[in-house]
């Protein structure tokens, strides 16, 4: 019987080593997979490489990962926020490294590493800062940049509810980066307020079919 | 001549957004502008956080801070709306489907060149978001900001010196004291407030203007 | 109030133009506009580059387009089949232009149209005949094609139930390529089973935004 | 010795693939590989059209034509299966998110290229279908196929004749007479039919092969 729940959210990190690339869902809290990032905490492993749509808001998630000392370097899109003063002073002290990428390239890149593409041409920051040094074209009278996709070894998310075999439905605006992170993960990790029986889920409506989830595990609705 | 206020500068830029419109109203000043939407046309209010059909901000205590806008503030969806992943949501945008874009910004130039993400300072922390995949993907992109700076330079200029976040983006710019329709021939006014001349605009702005 | 619905399918269809190019959604039958299909042929327009997964089956649908002689070329992964005969006699007639995309490649060439995308590596292909002339390039150690967005004028599709803003819902396999047709193409039309009211379908379930349908028209429960 | 029929060497392949394994079973030959899954195993077959958890066929005048695999025949879904989109089909193939793909060949060489789509004559229509997506998206692409054509000519090959389906994509190759590992260093005999010998097997081939 194929069942990827685990029991608890140590049990679900247990295997995120040092100099590991995490992505963590989420889009400010929502969608943000609080207690596995907790969990990956309290394992102490370190010297992180953290995809995420920021850089951490206030004491938690995020913010408590880099107040922590845990990530070496951050890709991100919105690193400055007025309550991320732990990234803020890490990066300040150069004790972190930050590669900031546009919030669609990002999604775009994490979808094209999960379907397998090698790179892809987007239209997004050309003649910016961040596109500096990087090849771009033109292509039917418009400016692309070239892209390459972001692989991750785990990602970190959160569901509404799950069955054994990790397919997942998501709340809401907490959906956001979680399916796509899921794809482009060597193994997706989630944490969902609810395991379900298997065939609860409505099949036309699952979000993250299973074969995208290596491990889920239930933790209750959260805050 | 009076400038505009805040507020009334998003009903000017609502009034301009036709039934049936899809729009994302970028984090500050562009977010008044759902205020203002005509109660008599529907316009489909898109958040690159991944719903469409936004609604206005719940009563107080009902928040659900699973629900949200870009701008990380507690919103709420419309009968007839839905959610998205982040992939999707960009689709939307950066593939041309998004009417109209309204976005704040530190300068635009006569031929739409935005800067709205970076002050260029050396100590500040860079931070884009979606900025540059809102500039470029809409079908129209608008500008809402004050013409002047506190210390009375124009921010529509004939180039920008801030780092840029989209190069011949900007369709129109809706200011305090005029809006214009910038692109390939330079800046147009389109309307003024009373008692401004086009004479006075130039001066102020150092630009060649044309009139509508 | 917007009102996306149309009270018949020739007035869904009744601005495609003679040399349009029109995607057809479906994989075999399943999902094929079929009532689209018609009217389509009764309008009259020809000059057709069609982009389906097939080159028609039968007597109906695609083939009977093709039959018709308003197809000038099709672009599609797999037009060989037992009841491709329409298609085979036009092909070896010379009277109809054949592009031939790998299944992967023809999704993903639709949906990096939908996105905005300039160009995708694939490594579908790479190597085969159907590389040969292609941009190529190795990325970290794999081979890739370079293969461009496939845009359409239009989109013929078929949904389950739709309302009055274009949100679609499909029915098991048939939603195959009409998710991303709809978003690739200028203007995306849709037959549905049946038209509810707003608010009728689930936001969470939703597998076509409203913002990707310009038109859709009820056409009841299809064979 | 007596070669293996079709549903033994379906039989076969059945029993090499582990509990929870995301399968592609391609159209032919392979869709018989879904008649042999081991009951105690739960073994998730994918579908390229669209379908995740594909059950067996329906009872007849139980099918529903929205419910067809790649084949275009009526399935099933079993429960916890779930439906996706086209493009969402083939990044699961592409993506590597598919741990064994099984398909038919005309030929395979013995570093595991694969032709499977096209016969090359002259007057053949070519039809790609997914074969070349999933040859080389999956963790593993097995072939299965008769080791012989009805003239006698080996279909494992040092290299292909045939157009090519993918490059060095194909893993093992099971077939009616022995069942191959293929890759970089060649192709080695994993097992072969009662009475057959490495010899003969070299004979048949013409290929220098090397023994498990």
């Amino acid at each position: 019987m194929v069942d990827k729940t685990v029991a608890t959210v140590d049990d679900a990190v247990a295997d995120i080593f040092d100099g590991a690339s995490v992505m963590i869902g989420g889009f400010g809290t929502a969608g943000m997979p609080d207690q596995l990032i907790d969990a990956l905490i309290a394992r102490g492993v370190g010297d992180l490489t953290i995809i995420n749509n920021n850089a951490g808001n206030g004491e938690s998630g995020v913010a408590a990962l880099i107040k922590a000392g845990r990530v070496r370097k951050i890709i991100c899109s919105f690193p400055r926020q007025s309550d991320s003063h732990h990234f803020d002073a890490r990066y300040r002290a150069g004790e972190i490294e930050l590669e900031l990428v546009p919030q669609g390239n990002l999604a775009a890149r994490i979808q094209a590493a999960g379907a397998g593409l090698g790179a892809i041409f987007t239209p997004t920051g050309f003649g910016t800062l961040l596109a500096e040094g990087k090849e771009t074209r033109n292509i039917d009278g418009r400016d692309y940049v070239l892209e390459y996709p972001i692989h991750a070894d785990f990602a970190l998310i959160k569901a509404h509810r799950g069955d054994r075999w990790g397919n997942l439905v998501y709340r809401k605006t907490a959906r956001n980066f979680g399916p796509i992170m899921a794809m482009a993960a060597e193994t997706a990790i989630a944490q969902v307020s609810q395991i379900v029986p298997l065939g609860e889920l409505d099949p036309e409506a699952v979000i993250t079919p299973g074969i995208f989830v290596q491990r889920l595990v239930q933790t209750g609705a959260s805050a | 001549m009076t400038p505009m206020t805040r507020d009334q500068m998003a009903a000017r830029v609502a009034r301009d957004i036709p039934e049936g419109a899809y729009v994302n109203l970028g984090i500050g000043l562009p977010t008044k502008v759902a205020n203002y939407l005509p109660q008599d046309r529907e316009i489909l209010l898109q958040s690159e956080n991944g719903l469409l059909g936004m609604g206005p901000a719940p009563a107080p205590g009902e928040e659900d801070w699973e629900l949200i806008n870009a701008g990380k503030q507690a919103v709420t969806l419309l009968t007839g709306g839905c959610y998205f992943h982040h992939a999707d949501s960009f689709a939307m945008m950066r593939g041309g489907h998004i009417d109209i874009c309204v976005l704040g910004a530190f300068q635009v130039s006569v031929h739409g060149d935005l800067a709205n993400w970076h002050t260029g300072e050396p100590d500040a922390i860079p931070a884009v978001g979606g900025a540059m995949d809102l500039a470029i993907g809409a079908k129209q992109t608008f500008v809402m900001m004050e013409l002047l700076t506190k210390a009375g330079q124009s921010k529509l200029v004939g180039r920008c010196s801030y780092p840029l976040t989209g190069l011949a983006c900007v369709s129109r710019v809706y200011t305090d004291l005029a809006i214009f329709d910038v692109g390939a021939d330079g800046a147009r006014v389109v309307d003024m407030v009373d008692g401004l001349s086009l004479d006075e605009l130039r001066r102020l702005t150092g630009l060649t203007l044309t009139a509508a």
